[in-house]
């Protein structure tokens, strides 16, 4: 039985990793935003699994939350400032498609030497799928870093999120409901902060990538 | 209350209110309060400072007033003679500011000034008395701060402002090495109370550490080569009287605080340390001389002079320290009490040089010696007291820089006493530098009094000039007195000042160390010497001269006939010498260390090249403490500050970059790490 | 129950108003600003009980808890809150602001004191790491009052530096809480602090390691700690000066705050050894790179917001110094607190009248302001550490922990660099004050009454400076007693 | 009380017969120079005519012009009382040290180029800028000096030097005591104003250093200075002649000691006094910037001296 279960999560845990490499080579933010999508549904799936093999009803309320947060609310935002400002091509990044792949997977294998101890540490048997979760979050520190589009940060940014929220699940099947909510609101939060901010970008400084923002040095 | 407590607090009272009084009026009312807040706290702590030192007892108070560790005050007889050396130069310049801060009623805030002059005293007063290391060290900081908000009373211009950035830089720098001295001393102590430090100062691990650190800090409060550059920028800037409380006192500190931890706490240690002072001693004598001869701004002068000075109190301390090292404890004594009797002899000259150099700038508006001149029939009684300061600084018989200078002499010869006679060879050259000291210090002061106060006026302001108000003549007096005072007295200060060294560190702590019959003539030292039968004998003999000419019927007419001039008309100021040209065969034989830069431009007359229509000579001389030492040190903290500054370039992502690369450095360090 | 409710409804009530009066009117300023006193007051009587030994908890599983280390914290927000609360936009009729930029200020001023209490308040570390989450969104809608280019971008790189290293932080925390399942199974209260470090000693090493490095770089980004600290000075010399008051002032305060609660656990697990080289070596970076930034600093607030950095790395510097590092540590958080906000707050009255940010375009300060002129030397000979104000004590104390722990050449390092920042920071404050003011400056006072707060401030410096009353000395004993355990 | 009675009694005898020695060493300088010359006693006559004359005072110079002969005076005198000329054991030594002496010099010399800056003329300056570099430059060696003969007798008082001397004759061929008195005699020629540093017969403006300062100066204030610089020599000669060569001091108090000790300190200044004129005449005024050098040697002949008296001892 468990078998299946644990299968089942690190199946989970690899699609939300590789829907995040898809950030590094592909260069249309219409691409980025899909994958934020169907990564966020991967996540939603996967904690709707551990809700049915550890039968806790609380996480069946936190997988639904994260599909309507993470599967709906956030892409249509997304797909609305697409839309007004027509489809950007993401620029040149500070580093090119090549290297970005190689970085990442040297990120990921670090974060696999780093994840060793977690792994023997947990009897859960999700925890075959923790280095996968830690190896999504530094991949998407890295592309939040790399990237030179204001959305694509934010759309790197939100992917940190899942990151985490997958090892949450991986490691404690959920960190308690109160925090869990806190979490969600804080997210939702932020993302609309920093959408704001984007629009008062386009205002002022007619486009939103970030490069020019060089101007406060020293 | 103990009477001494009393007397504490009566200072402190006294000073406080003066701060008040003059800081709420900004007018004559205000500046007469603070005077004589001033005035009457520094005379009660004269009170206080001969009664501690003359009976020898020992006043302690503990108050909880400090967090921490609290307040703790001891008077032991180091601190009463320090206290005696507050006193007497405050009450001068306390009288003497009252009179010359008038001038500043306009232009500057009388309210900070009278304020702060209060509160410097009362620092000073208290350094000496603070017994524990959080006490110390505050009002260490704090006689600091006052002391750089005075320098920068007149802020207008930008030379004070340069000034007195250097001095809290280097003064701070100092401070840094004091904490870090005094933390070392302490080993882990937290009350670290100087009784308990003295306790434990023989098993300290890093002895020789704790020395040099408290070498570096203290040398830079007294204005030791190589730290001493801020003192030549900030005493000429400040106030006279102020200048002449920080030249006579403030730098004194310094001498208090090194007494203080490495004869007191320390008990002296290796022969090297003592070695290493009088070089330093002798370095700063050398060299503060030298560049005072160079100057022609009367107040710079004095201050390079005060680093001269500084010299030889290390030079009498250095040599003591080296004798004790070698168990000459006698000669020890006598080292440390010459450094001692000369500390209060310069607080004394000094002192009344600045008051005197504040008078003339009060009167002509200048500080610049080229334009003085025959001050000396416009101002006698300031030029009198001028005249007193110089000759006792150029250590002339009877007045009290001899007796001080003829002490250091004294201790150097004993020198040869030391059984090594490799160490024994370096005290004649320590005696053949201190002459050299001594005669270079009166060619400066011949041209300092002789350009500024005699022959004709040099400007319409020199011309113009009138004598000080009464105020600063007594200021004036007060300190004259003394330096003839001191002068004549050695055969007493001698052994008080030895008990009041007694007992402190590792000395021998008998009540007369020092058996001194009526002339000074100490047993184990070379020569002997009374200034009062000198004083007399010389008085006797001044009267006596013109007695015998009346006598034998010489003429006493006089006529007054024009200075001879070789057969032209009339005489111009500008025939006179000028300082520049007075102390110019002394540049050309000290060419090398100074290093002159020289230009010379002469325009010919446009018909023949044989007629001249001027000619225009500019000599530059840089101390090259600053071009070697610090604009290279400058220079190095510019460049890393211009590297540092690009970790802020402005790229968003390089900053994420430097996140990521953080992160993973500390998570592998984590890792691997045990 | 009620002292909780003082603390922390009058924040959101004020925020609540606020928002609701659409035209805005000056009487909100002065409800928010009278409401601001009510969690000062609270926060007083929270000392008063501490001090007398009892550690009051609310909520249902306590899930507000008051230990000495939230009470010290609790004050310096209140006092900070307050202070911003007093001499914000809203208040005068004419303080160069507009009615919905002074309307949002008093919305998200009053929600970022909202959140900051509830940080220091709360006993679930989870909640905790919300409450500071929240506190990066709230002060980030602030940051660009002035919609300005400069202004814009402060705030971009702000939020997003700040959610990153937010985003580590949480990470660390379900580190710390994956370890303590695996140790106790799911509960409830398993992320409450007291909780955390009764059970730390049976705690995995190899775990708690890894979760306070990103516990670490998290808070640290908060705290301003270098390499994260990048935000700070942009972030500070762009946004309104009362903001940045509260923002350096407390904001740092509380990063520390949380770093402090996590550090307790990790060292009751694994021995105060791991952290304290992982807090000297951020330190002695933020030392650093702030002492050398101040040396050619030109814009008077970047200068303040380095200056931040250099005390927040001394702060943590002090963490790693034993007992009596945190001591010296915590009592130099509370005096860098008063003398920054303070200084925040003196710097904007200056920026009010030269319109400049430019050190070297303010000249004869002296002579324009004289007063402010005398508060703003006093607070930067407060900030470099000269007596009598009370970062000379905690400095003072810093170093001799320093000693005590038998860092002695570490000590030496950290000296000469406090030489370099109190160099170039004294240079500035002289370029300043004196020399001929531009002309057509008007010259004298404006809003006096608005210096009688920031009268208050030195005072307080003074009384930490020369006296450190013993109130304040017991509440501090208390915290070093709860960190070491 | 006779002991003090003879004490008082030699700074008169040694200004009686100041004016008599410079006297004596122009007439041997004359006759050297195969001229007539005039007599050794014509300085009694100057002093006499000056002591007649009025004095003319300059409308520049102040009090302080007129009162530096008399302090000049005072401190030559004062140091004759100090100087042992006839008797050793001496009770002046408790008022003064070789140390002393030598500050009491620098006393005149301090007041002297005051006076010569007084009256504003260009001569007194230059006088008084070279005079007073002189006098800098010799501090040094007269201090090493003094410590080497320090070394030697233990005592810096002159009484007691002349007593050690006295006491071990072998000391006086020790190279540490030949040196010091090389120094010493290097030093005296440079204070006293004698030729290769200074020449006092000239009145060529530029060349002169002493005669600048006294420039301005006549009548009775001139007498005096004139009667200080002699004495100033006097005692420079005894002071040479007793330290390194006592024999002949008088150590009791009999009549025929004190006419002997009389005799022998007549003796030594006039070979002294010979020695003098001979080198006056061989050798040429130095230029002034060459004098520092001159006074280097004689510092590192002082320091010699000490180094080998170390050695030795």
């Amino acid at each position: 039985m468990n078998s299946v279960f644990s299968q089942m999560a690190v199946l989970g845990s690899s699609l939300t990793l590789i829907f995040g490499l898809i950030l590094l080579w592909r260069r249309s933010v219409h691409a980025y935003v899909t994958a934020f999508l169907w990564q966020s549904l991967v996540l939603a799936g996967v904690v709707a699994t551990v809700a049915y093999f550890h039968r806790d009803p609380e996480l069946y309320f936190v997988a639904a939350l994260l599909l309507l947060l993470k599967g709906l609310v956030i892409p249509r935002l997304l797909r609305r400032m697409e839309q007004r400002y027509g489809a950007e091509r993401e620029l040149q990044p500070y580093v090119n498609t090549a290297t970005s792949l190689l970085i990442s997977g040297l990120l990921v294998l670090f974060a696999y030497a780093l994840a060793r101890p977690l792994v023997a540490l947990s009897q859960l048997p999700t925890r075959a799928g923790i280095p996968l979760a830690l190896g999504l979050i530094f991949v998407s520190l890295f592309v939040i870093a790399s990237r030179k589009k204001a959305l694509t940060q934010v759309i790197g940014f939100l992917m940190l999120e899942n990151g985490i929220a997958l090892l949450a699940v991986l490691g404690t099947y959920g960190i308690p409901l109160v925090v869990e909510i806190g979490v969600f609101l804080d997210l939702l939060l932020g993302f609309i902060v920093m959408q704001i901010f984007i629009y008062r970008i386009r205002e002022t400084f007619e486009s939103s990538d970030v490069d020019q923002l060089g101007r406060l040095r020293h | 209350m103990t009477p001494p407590g009393v007397l504490v607090a009566g200072a402190v009272v006294c000073y406080l209110a003066g701060a008040l009084a003059a800081f709420l009026s900004n007018d004559r009312w205000g500046r007469a309060l603070g005077a004589l807040g001033a005035g009457s706290g520094a005379l009660v702590s004269l009170g206080l400072g001969i009664a501690a030192l003359t009976t020898g007892s020992v006043f302690t108070a503990v108050l909880g007033v400090l967090p921490l560790t609290g307040l703790a005050l001891r008077i032991d007889g180091l601190s009463a003679f320090f206290l005696i050396v507050v006193a007497l130069v405050g009450v001068a310049s306390a009288v003497f500011g009252y009179g010359y801060s008038a001038s500043y009623q306009g232009r500057y805030s009388l309210r900070r000034l009278g304020a702060l002059f209060n509160l410097l005293l009362l620092t000073l007063t208290l350094q000496v008395m603070a017994d524990n290391v959080l006490t110390f060290l505050l009002l260490w900081e704090a006689m600091s701060l006052v002391a750089y908000l005075l320098v920068l009373t007149e802020h207008d211009e930008l030379a004070t402002i340069r000034a007195a950035n250097w001095y809290i830089a280097i003064t701070h720098v100092g401070f840094a090495a004091l904490l870090a001295m005094f933390f070392l001393l302490s080993a882990g102590d937290p009350a670290a109370a100087f009784d308990s430090l003295r306790a434990n100062a023989p098993a300290l691990a890093h002895r020789n550490m704790i020395f040099l650190l408290a070498l570096f800090g203290f040398s830079a409060k007294a204005g030791l080569i190589p730290l001493h550059i801020w003192l030549p920028m900030a005493h000429p800037v400040a106030p006279s009287h102020v200048s002449a409380l920080m030249s006579g006192v403030v730098i004194k500190m310094g001498v208090y605080g090194f007494c203080r931890v490495v004869l007191d706490l320390l008990g002296g240690g290796p022969a090297w340390w003592g070695g290493l002072v009088l070089a330093l001693g002798v370095a700063s004598a050398v060299f503060g001389v030298l560049y005072a001869l160079m100057e022609h701004d009367l107040k710079r002068l004095l201050a390079y002079h005060s680093v001269e000075n500084i010299g030889i109190i290390f030079i009498g301390i250095g040599a003591g320290l080296m004798f004790q090292s070698y168990g000459l404890m006698t000669l020890a004594v006598l080292g440390f009490v010459a450094g001692l009797y000369h500390t209060i002899n310069h607080a004394c000259f000094k002192g009344l040089l600045f008051l005197g150099a504040g008078s003339v700038l009060h009167a002509t508006r200048t500080r610049n010696m080229e334009e003085m001149g025959g001050l000396i029939k416009r101002m006698p009684r300031t030029a009198l007291a001028f005249l007193i300061g110089a000759a006792s600084i150029s250590a002339l018989p009877p007045l009290n820089g001899f007796a001080s200078e003829w002490l250091v002499f004294q201790t150097l010869l004993g020198g040869s006493q030391i059984p090594q006679p490799s160490v024994a060879l370096i005290m004649p050259i320590a005696v053949a530098l201190l002459a050299l000291t001594g005669g270079l210090a009166m060619a400066c002061f011949v041209k300092a009094f002789g350009i500024t106060f005699l022959a004709i006026p040099r400007s319409r302001a020199a011309e113009e000039a009138h004598e000080s108000p009464a105020s600063m003549q007594v200021g004036m007096g007060i300190l004259a007195l003394a330096c003839v005072g001191l002068g004549l007295i050695p055969f007493f200060v001698v052994p008080v000042l030895g008990r009041a060294l007694a007992g402190l560190g590792r000395l021998p702590s008998g009540a007369a160390t020092l058996t001194v019959s009526f002339p000074l003539s100490i047993p184990g030292t070379f020569g002997s010497m009374s200034s009062p039968l000198l004083a007399a004998g010389l008085l006797l003999l001044l009267g006596l001269v013109p007695l015998a000419l009346w006598l034998i019927g010489a003429n006493r007419r006089i006529r007054i006939g024009d200075t001879w001039g070789c057969g032209r008309i009339g005489q111009t100021p500008r025939m006179q010498y000028t300082a520049t040209a007075f102390a110019e065969p002394l540049r050309r034989v000290f060419a090398e260390l100074y290093r002159p830069t020289q230009d010379l431009s002469i325009d010919f007359h446009p018909e023949s090249k044989y007629f001249v229509q001027s000619i225009e000579y500019q000599t530059e001389i840089h101390p090259w403490f600053e071009k070697l030492l610090y604009q290279p040190l400058i220079r190095l903290f510019r460049q890393i500050a211009d590297r540092v500054r690009w970790i802020q370039a402005g790229w968003l992502g390089l900053y994420l970059t430097y996140m990521l690369v953080g992160l993973v450095a500390l998570l592998a360090l984590a890792w691997w790490a045990p | 129950m009620i002292v909780f409710a003082l603390l922390l409804l009058p924040p959101l009530l004020a925020a609540v108003l606020a928002a609701l009066v659409r035209p805005y009117r000056p009487f909100v300023g002065w409800v928010t600003a009278l409401l601001s006193l009510a969690p000062l007051g609270a926060a007083v009587a929270l000392w008063a009980r501490a001090l007398q030994g009892d550690v009051l908890t609310a909520g249902p599983g306590e899930f507000l808890r008051a230990d000495g280390l939230s009470v010290l914290l609790a004050l310096c927000v209140s006092f900070v809150a307050g202070l911003a609360a007093w001499l914000g936009p809203g208040l005068a009729a004419e303080d160069g602001y507009h009615d919905p930029e002074r309307r949002s200020y008093r919305v998200y001023s009053n929600l970022f004191a909202f959140t900051m209490l509830l940080a220091v308040t709360t006993h679930n570390v989870g909640v905790m790491w919300v409450a500071i989450e929240a506190t990066t969104i709230t002060s980030a809608m602030l940051v660009p009052l002035h919609v300005t280019k400069a202004s814009v971008e402060a705030s971009w790189k702000y939020i997003l530096i700040g959610s990153v290293g937010i985003a580590l932080a949480f990470v660390g925390t379900v580190l710390g809480y994956f370890d303590f399942v695996n140790l106790a199974g799911e509960q409830a209260s398993a992320l409450n602090w007291t909780v955390l470090v009764a059970s730390a000693p049976s705690l995995h090493a190899e775990v708690l390691k890894l979760a306070f490095v990103f516990i670490l770089i998290g808070y640290g980004t908060k705290a301003g700690l270098a390499p994260m600290h990048t935000w700070l000075p942009d972030a500070h010399s762009e946004s309104p000066s009362p903001l940045s008051a509260m923002m350096s002032g407390v904001l740092l305060g509380v990063a520390i705050y949380a770093i402090v609660r996590w550090k307790t656990v990790v060292d009751a697990a694994v021995g105060p050894a791991f952290t304290d080289r992982l807090l000297i070596a951020l330190s002695l970076v933020s030392l650093v790179i702030s002492a050398f930034s101040l040396i050619a600093q030109r814009n008077y607030k970047r200068m303040l917001a380095y200056s931040s950095i250099e005390h927040t790395g001394l702060t943590c510097l002090g963490l790693a110094l034993g007992p009596l590092g945190v001591f010296a540590a915590m009592l130099h958080m509370v005096n860098h607190a008063v003398a920054k906000s303070m200084m925040f707050l003196l710097a904007g009255r200056v920026q009010q009248r030269y319109q400049t940010t430019g050190i070297a375009q303010v000249a004869g300060l002296a002579r324009v302001m004289p007063v402010t002129a005398g508060f703003f030397a006093a607070g930067m000979f407060a900030i470099v550490g000269l007596p009598p104000f009370g970062l000379f004590i905690s400095e003072f104390a810093l170093v001799r922990a320093g000693f005590a722990a038998g860092r002695g050449w570490l000590m030496g390092l950290v000296l000469l660099l406090l030489v370099v920042a109190f160099v170039a920071l004294v240079r500035h404050l002289n370029r300043m004050l004196y020399g001929a003011p531009p002309d057509a400056t008007p010259i004298g006072e404006r809003e006096p009454w608005a210096l009688v707060p920031l009268g208050l401030c030195l005072l307080i410096l003074l009384a930490l400076g020369l006296l450190l009353p013993s109130p304040v000395s017991q509440l501090l004993d208390q915290v070093v007693e709860i960190t070491t355990q | 009380m006779s002991e003090w009675l003879v004490e008082v009694f030699q700074p008169f005898l040694a200004l009686a017969l100041a004016p008599g020695l410079v006297g004596f060493i122009r007439w041997v300088k004359a006759r050297l120079q195969s001229r007539s010359g005039p007599p050794p006693w014509q300085p009694y006559r100057e002093l006499r005519k000056l002591f007649r004359k009025e004095a003319v005072v300059s409308g520049n110079a102040s009090w302080l012009f007129r009162f530096a002969p008399y302090v000049l005076f005072a401190s030559t005198l004062a140091i004759a009382f100090l100087v042992p000329l006839l008797v050793v054991p001496r009770h002046f030594d408790m008022v003064g040290d070789l140390f002393v002496v030598v500050y009491l010099l620098l006393l005149g010399t301090f007041w002297l180029a005051l006076a010569g800056l007084d009256v504003g003329s260009a001569f007194g300056g230059m006088g008084s800028s070279r005079a007073v570099t002189v006098a800098a430059l010799s501090e040094p060696t007269i201090a090493t000096a003094i410590f080497s003969l320090a070394l030697g007798a233990g005592s810096t008082n002159l009484g007691a030097i002349v007593m050690a001397t006295m006491s071990e004759p072998s000391t006086v061929l020790t190279p540490g005591h030949l040196l010091a008195f090389a120094a010493l005699a290097i030093v005296t020629i440079a204070e006293a104003g004698r030729l290769p540093v200074d020449n006092p017969a000239t009145h060529l403006e530029l060349t002169m250093i002493h005669e600048a300062m006294i420039l301005e100066y006549s009548g009775r204030y001139l007498a005096l200075l004139q009667c200080g610089s002699w004495l100033k020599l006097f005692v420079f000669f005894s002071l040479l002649a007793n330290l390194f060569f006592p024999w002949g001091v008088a150590t009791t108090l009999t009549l025929g000691a004190l006419a002997w000790a009389v005799v022998t300190l007549l003796l030594k200044l006039v070979l002294l006094a010979v020695a003098l004129a001979v080198l006056e005449t061989r050798v040429a005024k130095l230029r002034l910037f060459r004098v520092p050098e001159l006074l280097s040697t004689s510092f590192l002949l002082a320091l010699l001296a000490i180094t080998s008296s170390f050695l030795l001892r």
